[in-house]
């Protein structure tokens, strides 16, 4: 009892509860499916809260830790090992706040098969959730791996026209990426005897050339994750598929896997491999900060946009990560939580309206403020949240990122690339700017745009929000203005762990 | 003889009689009630099990040293009762469905599991060959079983013709062997060919013994009657012999090899690296284009057993052997377990005539039998090697030995592999969830408890895989 | 949160009330607004940034009181994170007090004119439910600008910085459906992404300045920076002065970045005003004299900041005495006289430049706001010949006016002898005017003499260029009021124009009152310096000049010589002057001011066109055809295909499988297909398979 | 006396032709008698290798040998008459109906 | 050359021709005589090596039991000549060139590699045929007593292969 007892235990494996229940509700009775996903999803959503409360931010080690062995056999030392710090803690709230949000999105999007799309929801907060907290690097990767199952029937199900295509290359792109990362991982079990990561950062002193080499397995796993330029083919494919609640955790939650592993693994693991790679993934960075802003002005699909704007938000993500100092650490962490949520309430905002003129085409488009006043000024915060506006989040997260990667540039970690990485990537705040007010014009402004005939035509004429969608997007819009006016309780929460683990690294 | 050689190999011995018995008492149950031979070979089946338990922790030689009986032994000869039951269950239902129901199908699998079991025991080459024809002369009848079926006969008839040519082969490298160390007991063999530097007489003929049990696993080149003969087979026996046969041939290539081969790794350690590589691709390759899932899943059975050559790589290498014998033998299980499930619900889905046995067949599954559906996604999962399932567990744990072997170039090519692998297992799982369809299934209660089971199986032991990790570590201890 | 930490004097709580306020006002107006009255969501957004004014003035007094050169404000704890150590402090000084004092209080006014103002225009626009957000928009935009003014680091003033560029954004896009004219079209949402676009671009430059200046200094802290700037090498600081100078440019209208304020002007006319003329655009010469100590510090930045007001001073008022329609005459003059002030703290004329700021925001607010009063003067009439036609002849008429020109109200072309019909307005914009053109005693006279002064003393370069400016804004003037209140009326509309009701008319008239005696603060007479002196507060000891009457009369002179020229340009006979403008005799020199210098093409074709290309070229070729397409289906598949025809004669036949076609699957695939060939069925086949495989194990054993 | 490497070269001569049998002829028949031919290979190897030694192991494991291809006889002459009797034709090459 | 070595090549040149014949004949009885005349040449051989009673078995067991059991099959399914056509064109050339391959390796490795394998033994020594009997069958049924019961169980499974084979099945297929 004590073992289920334990509150990082029961965030990571409460969801199963609510799997086990919908498994006893008849097919027919949607509305109990959802309510019953509902609450699981918000008493999950608890218990992180409950997590919060018990973590001290001061202490730089593992907390709530809950450590058993698992498979201890046989040359094998593999544990059940969780624990939470400061790099952790707000990917978990985050997750399993936006679990609840697109469950909740998910309300009328998604009539077929609503027992099937439920549990999957559940599996994958499973998945998510256990990735965040596991220690052991085998339990992180079977968590890891894990998190493909049930997106992959959630794309391939519940998606568009696509669908197929998109869930198989998804799965098939980020299971390539992952499966040397086990490799590596074996590798390092059998080195340090040990997959407790505490344990094997603790022993360190793995040769620097096999580092180069362990570092790159698990940069190829977590980079398609991200995803990295030019490894992103997969994204937008995903994302235009996808179902809403689809897109929002993948946005949110799944492109997180990536980003966190770096700073989880890549980072302490392989330290000298990780200065020496530093430039070399700044610059993949920087371009794909460039790369994936300009792309994404010449798309015509909505999704698509905003698709190929993670591919820049990400690139900011691993720039701080990769500058290797304080600054940009805990820049690229708290970049990771912005893009979550501002990306995913754009997600969740171009749903609602997909849900209602089913086209994601701009040209369609056109001056929808006028009869969606509300949805539209969400949508405008949201927008201005994710180009980096001052006030939100958006901002705090890029500019604390910009400024590691100045610093590391100026004090040569960095090398060739100085701070050139850093003034190129600063580019990409123009071109976000491009193509944020580019897709708010496009729909928004203007005069009405075909859709809005076509859908009174159909007797739909199109309707502002409901206060379901105002309670879904409304807990993401109030995070954007927290973390945007008042980041310091979120930097506080990670500032130690952060110090720490930069503390570790042979800078030059 | 004595009565302690007869103990060695008392589950065989047991299950002989019983198959003789059966046999006779087969001619007087009515032909529309040959369910209950079905149930009196499980009960054989059964009992040799139990005996085979209660043998847990004995250890020793009999005959002569011609049989071994030691943990390795035990732990195969469950499993491969345990396929016998398995394989039991499936038929029970399936050929009375197919209009092929007959006693002597029972006896058959009795005998080719006696061959099996013996294989596992065999200290000595002439056991092996002998034990190799027991297990394959009884599947050679029982691909051609339903003899209504062309494609039956044609199976039969390739796994005969090449299977015959194999053991010509493998009975010439054993001459090789008792021409280089004038015995045929493996342990004698390792004390000649530990005396002298290593013969090249030794090596030709433990090629030519890997070409033979090569051909038994599917290895790749060896594997060509695989798809043909699993395609045209009734799909019970299919089930059967991919696990069984499999099984055994490792069995015999694993004791050969570390028992008497152990000096050839020099030779040896290259041949196995190629024949793993070659197996894995070719295999995941070329069942990404079948449509069929019974050839599919034959090309999957070939690949897997390049997973499975990954474990004996290493084996020369004192300090890893143990870890790679037993991840081998740890992926047998795995395989088993998932390999039977698959089958148990491709036979769900299959109808007479062949129908249902397209992947497109499988369309809509998940809607109208989503338990079903769900049973198979694990199944394919696992096969692919993604948590929560064994299959996982079981690649990991091959992947291990290869590295602690210090055959990383393996490793990326078994893990590359298993990427093209997830396109047509995944494809399956596209159709049951992705597109529409009205598949019809066959319910059945034992069918329904295989699969479940097996399904069930295959998470919940990918989640406590302690236990089977002891026993695989533990079977093999006693080997040395 | 975290309050308190400094010391409170007087009313220094009250600092964070000055964001708070006009916050309150706009989360008042968003929550209820859809059942207030028009006058009550006006009320409630005029009160709330009113407060902000008493708040300002509070604090101004507490500033003085206390003798201190500066006070803070902590209200939180905003960054802490490795070297980065930031709070968000409220900085009272004299500079943020005077600006407090100027946002706020022109604010206040501005916000009571558009009640009137936009209770017509919105109705002009047919869509009444907009009153409600034009309010919310205008206190979003106090607050934000208090934001500014009252931060203590450079990011705290980026903040704000970014935040007035969303607002000028939403509010050059308020009528985002529309062009000025009304008609259906993009053009305002575009003028609206240009503004904000191109403020990025200088933002971008700011940003890079701060990262230097962190790297450098350490912090952000103005103070904190100030004092280690001696220790910081020249370099660096050049850089950071000439990084923030590009934010400059942007924000307040500087060459090259200036082309979004014209377009600006697509937004209602109290907004422009407020926004882009009084006070968001003034922000950068703000940040300039909030940075006084760097630029002080290296003369050679400060000459390219002094040179860049100066041309662009100069530029934009050429063009602006080539325009037609009366706010964008306004327009280029806002940017020629915003290049002023950037030339006065260029030049290290801090008082200058923030004197002239403030009898700037007076005029120019004034300016705007009774070009607004013109514009809705103009609409009325329009409206009013509309309804005269079509009471006259039903339906027939009606259809014949839509067929013709549009009506532009904005158009001085469709105006003339306003002064008759529209008297308050027209008094009031000669006021304005004559302060704008620097005529003696009128506010603009005092603060340009002040900075073509201190230009004479630094830079004889900068104070030549502004001197000739001087003279074309006198001019451009001249020419809007000959054609605009004098003479006859051109159009009917005119004929036919209003007088605007008081609410409108009371703030240009207290706008008026300030144009006027605004110079007061700081007369160039000894005694008279209070605005040098209150400043010195927060820029040290400053020099106080007095009147030089050599630069006073050449300018003077210069001013009346304009405005003569003007009058016997245009105002002699303004219908000819309509019909072909006089300076058309100056050829390509007139095209030239007309078509803004080609300016906006030439961007078009050196910035957006290339940029618009390459970031369809990335999405479509590389991305798409590239990575998406070409990598994956010619090079991979194709690749493969063919190689297999050549060697194999096998074709790679995809029918009937899953189609997954164009990623790495359909290379294993087709690897697959040609693989599948070998099983052909045939036992001998396979047997000879097998014996291949036994001679390549034994060939391995025989040559090993 | 004849060294056992003469018989041990003409066994593999005789397994040759067998695996050429097996491969180049269709008649299933006489590909089925080619095995026997390369297991008659094998045991005279296995006897010539035995014979260098005073034991019978090696005349034994032929024995055993000759016992299994008549079993192996047995089953193969079933299958192929079987065969027959749906194909009418003992061509191996009429019996690829699976493949792939 | 000694007067075994002749014997020897001479008998060597009869098996290898008998193999070679039925390798080529066309017609499948005279392929079936062409084996049993290999089978009696290679049971001389059995003699000379000094194994009687496996010479014995081969004649009777293979001579006599299997190749009557070929022929008798021959004769029943009638003794076809294929026809010509070839769906394998290139099976043939590969065939010969890898059995080729397969035999020059197996002769490097037996006789270069493997170097001399030794002599075999006189059969003056095991001239004894009843005692050499004897032995065999004290070792057959002590020492290898389980392969022995191995193989009556083999022989069992053949049969009621055979017989599950080709038993007719009421009801099943005409043919």
């Amino acid at each position: 009892m004590e073992f289920l007892l334990q509150p990082l235990t029961l965030v990571i494996f409460f969801p199963l509860v609510g799997v086990f229940a919908l498994l006893f509700i008849p097919k027919e009775n949607k509305d109990a499916m959802r309510w019953t996903t509902l609450i699981v999803a918000l008493i999950t959503f608890g218990i992180s809260i409950y997590v919060l409360t018990m973590f001290r931010a001061a202490d730089v080690n593992l907390q709530l830790v809950a450590r058993y062995d698992w498979i201890v056999v046989g040359g094998w030392n593999i544990q059940y090992f969780l624990g939470v710090d400061g790099l952790s803690i707000l990917l978990v709230l985050l997750t399993t706040l936006l679990t609840w949000i697109s469950i909740l999105s998910a309300w009328t999007a998604v009539e077929e098969r609503v027992k099937e799309f439920m549990i999957f929801f559940l599996l994958l907060e499973v998945g998510m959730n256990g990735v965040f907290l596991a220690q052991d690097l085998f339990l992180f990767y079977i968590f890891w791996e894990f998190t493909l199952v049930p997106m992959y029937f959630i794309i391939g199900i519940w998606g568009g026209p696509r669908r197929i295509y998109a869930a198989l290359k998804f799965f098939l792109y980020t299971m390539a990426g992952s499966i040397l990362m086990l490799l590596a991982i074996l590798w390092l079990g059998i080195y340090g005897n040990t997959f407790s990561v505490p344990d094997l950062i603790a022993r360190g002193g793995i040769p620097v050339n096999i580092q180069m080499w362990l570092f790159i397995a698990f940069a190829l796993a977590f980079a398609i994750k991200v995803p990295m330029w030019p490894l992103h083919s997969w994204l937008p494919d995903a994302h235009v598929e996808a179902p809403t609640a689809g897109s929002v955790i993948l946005a949110g939650v799944l492109l997180k896997l990536g980003t966190y592993g770096f700073v989880r693994f890549n980072l302490p693991l392989f330290p000298e491999a990780a200065v020496s790679a530093a430039p070399w993934m700044a610059l993949l960075a920087a371009i794909g900060i460039i790369y994936g802003a300009a792309v994404s002005y010449a798309q015509a699909d909505i999704k698509k946009l905003v698709a190929y704007s993670s591919v820049s938000h990400l690139g900011f993500v691993m720039l701080g990560v990769f500058a290797l100092n304080p600054e940009g650490v805990a820049g690229g962490i708290l970049q990771m939580i912005n893009h979550g949520v501002s990306t995913g309430a754009l997600f969740l905002l171009v749903g609602m309206i997909y849900e209602q003129t089913h086209t994601r085409e701009f040209r369609l488009y056109g001056g929808l403020w006028k009869i969606t006043p509300v949805f539209g000024t969400i949508y405008l915060i949201t927008s201005m949240s994710s180009m980096g506006l001052p006030g939100l989040n958006g901002f705090v997260g890029e500019f604390t990122v910009l400024l590691g990667a100045w610093g590391a540039g100026q004090n040569g970690v960095f090398y060739w690339g100085g701070v050139w990485l850093a003034a190129i990537s600063a580019l990409g705040v123009i071109m976000a700017a491009v193509y944020i007010l580019y897709m708010f014009q496009r729909m928004f402004m203007g005069p009405l745009g075909e859709i809005v005939e076509e859908a009174k035509k159909h007797g739909r004429p199109i309707r502002d929000l409901n206060w379901r969608e105002i309670a879904v997007i409304a807990p993401l819009v109030i995070l954007m203005f927290w973390i945007g006016l008042y980041p310091a309780p979120f930097f506080n929460l990670m500032a130690p762990a952060v110090n720490h683990l930069v503390g570790m690294l042979p800078l030059p | 003889m004595t009565f302690s050689d007869f103990t060695t190999i008392l589950p065989v011995a047991i299950l002989a009689v019983w198959a003789c018995a059966l046999l006779v008492v087969d001619l007087f149950i009515p032909k529309d009630r040959k369910g209950v031979t079905a149930l009196l070979a499980a009960l054989g089946l059964a009992i040799s099990l139990g005996y085979t338990l209660s043998q847990i922790g004995d250890e020793r030689l009999g005959f002569s040293g011609m049989v071994a009986l030691d943990g390795f032994s035990i732990f195969l000869n469950a499993l491969i009762l345990v396929c016998g039951l398995l394989g039991v269950a499936l038929a029970y239902d399936y050929l009375k469905r197919m209009n092929i129901e007959r006693g002597e199908y029972y006896v058959l699998l009795l005998f080719s599991s006696i061959g099996a079991m013996l294989m596992a025991q065999a200290a000595d080459l002439i056991i092996i060959f002998l034990a190799l024809e027991l297990l394959s002369i009884p599947l050679y009848v029982l691909s051609a079983f339903a003899r209504s079926n062309v494609s039956s006969e044609e199976a039969g008839l390739k796994y005969f013709l090449l299977g015959a040519f194999s053991s010509g082969f493998l009975v010439y490298g054993i001459a090789l062997i008792f021409g280089a160390a004038h015995t045929t007991n493996l342990y004698a063999i390792l004390a000649a060919a530990s005396a002298s530097t290593v013969s090249p007489l030794l090596a030709f003929g433990a090629a030519l013994v890997l070409v033979g049990f090569g051909f038994k696993i599917a290895a790749v080149p060896f594997h060509m009657w695989t798809p043909d003969a699993y395609q045209g087979a009734p799909t019970a026996v299919t089930a059967f012999m991919s696990s069984s046969a499999k099984i055994a041939g490792f069995a015999a290539l694993l004791r050969v090899f570390i028992t008497a081969f152990s000096p050839l790794a020099v030779n040896m350690t290259d041949v196995l690296w190629g024949l793993s590589a070659l197996t894995m691709v070719v295999g995941n390759i070329i069942a990404i284009t079948q449509t069929d899932i019974k050839r599919m899943l034959a090309y999957s059975s070939i690949a897997h057993a390049g997973y499975i050559l990954m474990a004996f790589v290493p084996y020369g290498n004192a300090a890893v052997a143990p870890v790679s014998v037993a991840a081998g033998l740890f992926y047998l299980i795995v395989y088993a377990i998932t390999n039977f499930g698959a089958w148990g619900v491709v036979i769900a889905v299959e109808r007479t005539e062949g129908k249902g046995l397209a992947i497109s067949d499988y369309s809509g599954l998940a809607k109208n039998h989503p338990a079903l559906a769900a049973a198979m996604s694990i199944f394919m999962v696992s096969l692919i090697g993604f948590p929560p399932t064994l299959g996982l567990v079981g690649k990991v744990y091959l992947f291990r030995a290869v590295i602690d072997g210090g055959f990383v170039v393996l490793a990326v090519i078994g893990v590359l592999t298993s990427i093209i692998s997830a396109f047509y297992y995944l494809r399956v799982v596209v159709n049951m969830y992705m597109r529409d369809g009205e598949p019809s299934i066959r319910r059945e209660f034992w069918l329904d408890f295989t699969w479940g089971a097996l399904a069930f199986l295959t998470v919940f032991l990918s989640l406590i895989p302690q236990t089977l990790f002891a026993w695989a570590s533990s079977a093999l201890m006693k080997l040395f | 949160m975290y309050f308190g930490e400094s010391a409170n004097y007087g009313f220094l709580f009250l600092a964070p009330w000055l964001i708070f306020f006009p916050t309150l006002g706009l989360l008042i107006n968003v929550a209820f607004g859809h059942k207030f009255s028009e006058r009550t969501i006006g009320a409630v957004a005029s009160l709330a940034t009113g407060a902000a004014f008493v708040v300002s003035i509070a604090l101004a007094w507490t500033l003085s009181a206390s003798h201190a050169d500066v006070l803070r404000w902590r209200l939180a704890e905003w960054i802490h994170i490795g070297a980065v150590s930031l709070d968000w402090t409220f900085r009272v000084d004299a500079l943020s007090a005077t600006m407090m004092l100027v946002v706020s209080g022109v604010g206040t006014l501005i916000h009571i004119y558009a009640i009137g103002y936009m209770h017509e225009d919105v109705r002009f626009k047919a869509d009444p439910r907009r009153f409600q957000r034009f309010f919310v928009f205008l206190n979003l935009f106090i607050a934000a600008m208090m934001i500014l003014i009252s931060a203590d680091s450079y990011l705290m003033l980026f903040i704000g910085w970014e935040g007035v560029g969303l607002c000028s954004f939403l509010l050059i896009g308020f009528w985002y459906e529309m062009d000025t004219l009304g008609q259906p079209s993009w053009s305002n949402s575009y003028a609206a992404k240009k503004a904000f676009v191109v403020n990025r671009i200088g933002d971008y430059g700011f940003l890079i300045a701060s990262f230097i200046m962190f790297w450098a200094f350490g912090t952000f802290q103005f103070d904190a920076v100030f004092a280690k700037a001696p220790q910081v090498s020249q370099g660096l600081i050049v850089a950071i002065t000439l990084f923030y100078l590009l934010g400059v440019t942007g924000k307040s209208a500087q060459i090259p970045l200036y082309v979004w304020l014209p377009d600006a002007m697509a937004g209602p006319t109290p907004v422009s005003a407020l926004i882009h003329a009084a006070t968001m655009v003034t922000a950068g010469v703000y940040l300039i004299t909030r940075s006084a100590p760097l630029y002080s510090a290296v003369p050679a930045a400060q000459n390219i900041v002094a040179l860049t007001g100066a041309v662009t001073a100069l530029f934009a008022a050429t063009i602006a005495a080539g325009q037609y329609d009366i706010k964008k005459v306004l327009a280029y003059s806002t940017i020629s006289q915003l290049g002023f002030m950037v030339a006065a703290v260029g030049v290290g004329a801090y008082v200058a430049g923030m004197f002239h700021l403030v009898t700037h925001a007076f005029f120019k607010a004034l300016l705007f706001l009774a070009a607004g009063s013109v514009i809705l003067g103009m609409e009325r009439g329009h409206h009013h010949v509309e309804h005269a036609h079509q009471d006259k002849s039903k339906k027939g008429k009606k259809k014949q006016e839509d067929r013709g020109e549009i009506f532009d109200p904005g158009d001085m072309r469709n105006m003339g002898g306003l002064r008759k019909t529209m008297p308050v307005t027209f008094w009031v914009y000669m006021a304005g005017t004559l302060a704008l053109a620097g005529i003696p005693p009128f506010a603009g006279f005092w603060s340009k003499d002040e900075i073509l002064l201190d230009a004479s003393l630094h830079n004889p370069t900068v104070y030549w260029l502004l001197t000739i400016a001087a003279f074309f804004t006198a001019f451009y003037m001249g020419r809007q009021i000959w054609l605009v209140f004098f003479g006859t009326a051109r159009h009917e509309a005119a004929s036919h124009a209003e007088e605007s009701p008081r609410v409108i008319t009371f703030p240009l008239i207290a706008l008026a009152i300030l144009s006027v005696i605004g110079g007061a603060i700081n007369l160039p007479f000894t005694g008279f310096h209070h605005f040098t002196h209150w400043l010195e507060g927060a820029l040290g000891k400053v020099e106080a000049m007095n009147l030089d009457m050599q630069v006073a009369l050449v300018s003077t002179a210069l001013a009346l010589a304009a405005i003569a020229i003007s009058w016997f340009l245009y105002g002699r006979a303004p219908a000819d002057a309509v019909r072909r403008d006089p300076l058309e005799t100056l050829g390509v020199l007139f095209k030239g001011m007309n078509g803004k210098w080609w300016i906006d093409e030439l961007y078009q074709a050196l910035v957006i066109t290339p940029y618009v290309k390459t970031a369809q070229f990335l999405a479509d070729v590389i991305d798409g055809r590239f990575w998406h397409d070409w990598f994956h289906d010619s090079v991979v598949v194709g690749g493969f295909n063919w190689a297999s025809r050549i060697g194999l004669n096998v074709y790679a036949d995809q029918k009937g499988i899953d189609a997954f076609a164009n990623s790495l699957g359909a290379w294993t695939q087709s690897l697959s297909t040609m693989m599948r060939k070998v099983q052909n069925g045939f036992v001998r086949s396979y047997a000879l398979t097998f014996l291949l495989g036994v001679v390549l194990i034994l060939g391995y054993l025989v040559f090993k | 006396m004849v060294p056992v490497d003469y018989y041990v070269i003409l066994s593999a001569i005789l397994f040759t032709i067998g695996v050429l049998g097996v491969l180049i002829r269709r008649n299933a028949l006489i590909i089925f008698m080619s095995i026997e031919l390369m297991l008659n290979a094998a045991n005279l190897a296995i006897v010539a290798f035995g014979s260098v030694i005073e034991s019978f192991s090696g005349q034994i494991f032929v024995f055993f040998v000759i016992a299994v291809a008549a079993a192996e006889v047995a089953i193969g002459l079933a299958l192929i008459v079987e065969i027959f009797k749906s194909k009418r034709s003992i061509d191996v090459d009429q019996v690829s109906g699976l493949k792939g | 050359m000694t007067l075994d070595l002749a014997l020897f090549l001479v008998l060597a040149c009869i098996a290898v021709a008998s193999a070679l014949g039925m390798l080529l004949s066309r017609n499948t009885v005279y392929a079936a005589l062409y084996l049993v005349l290999n089978f009696i040449t290679v049971a001389i051989f059995y003699l000379l090596l000094g194994a009687p009673f496996i010479a014995m078995a081969q004649i009777t067991v293979y001579t006599g039991a299997i190749m009557v059991l070929f022929l008798f099959v021959i004769m029943l399914l009638g003794a076809e000549n294929l026809p010509a056509p070839n769906a394998l064109p290139w099976q043939k050339p590969l065939a010969i060139a890898l059995a080729a391959a397969l035999f020059a390796e197996a002769a490097y490795l037996l006789i270069v590699k493997a170097r001399s394998l030794g002599n075999v033994l006189p059969p003056a020594e095991a001239i004894n045929a009843t005692e050499n009997l004897r032995q065999l069958g004290v070792a057959l049924f002590q020492n290898y007593l389980l392969p022995f019961e191995i193989v009556s169980i083999l022989l069992l499974v053949a049969m009621i292969g055979a017989i599950t084979l080709t038993k007719k099945e009421k009801g099943a297929r005409n043919g």
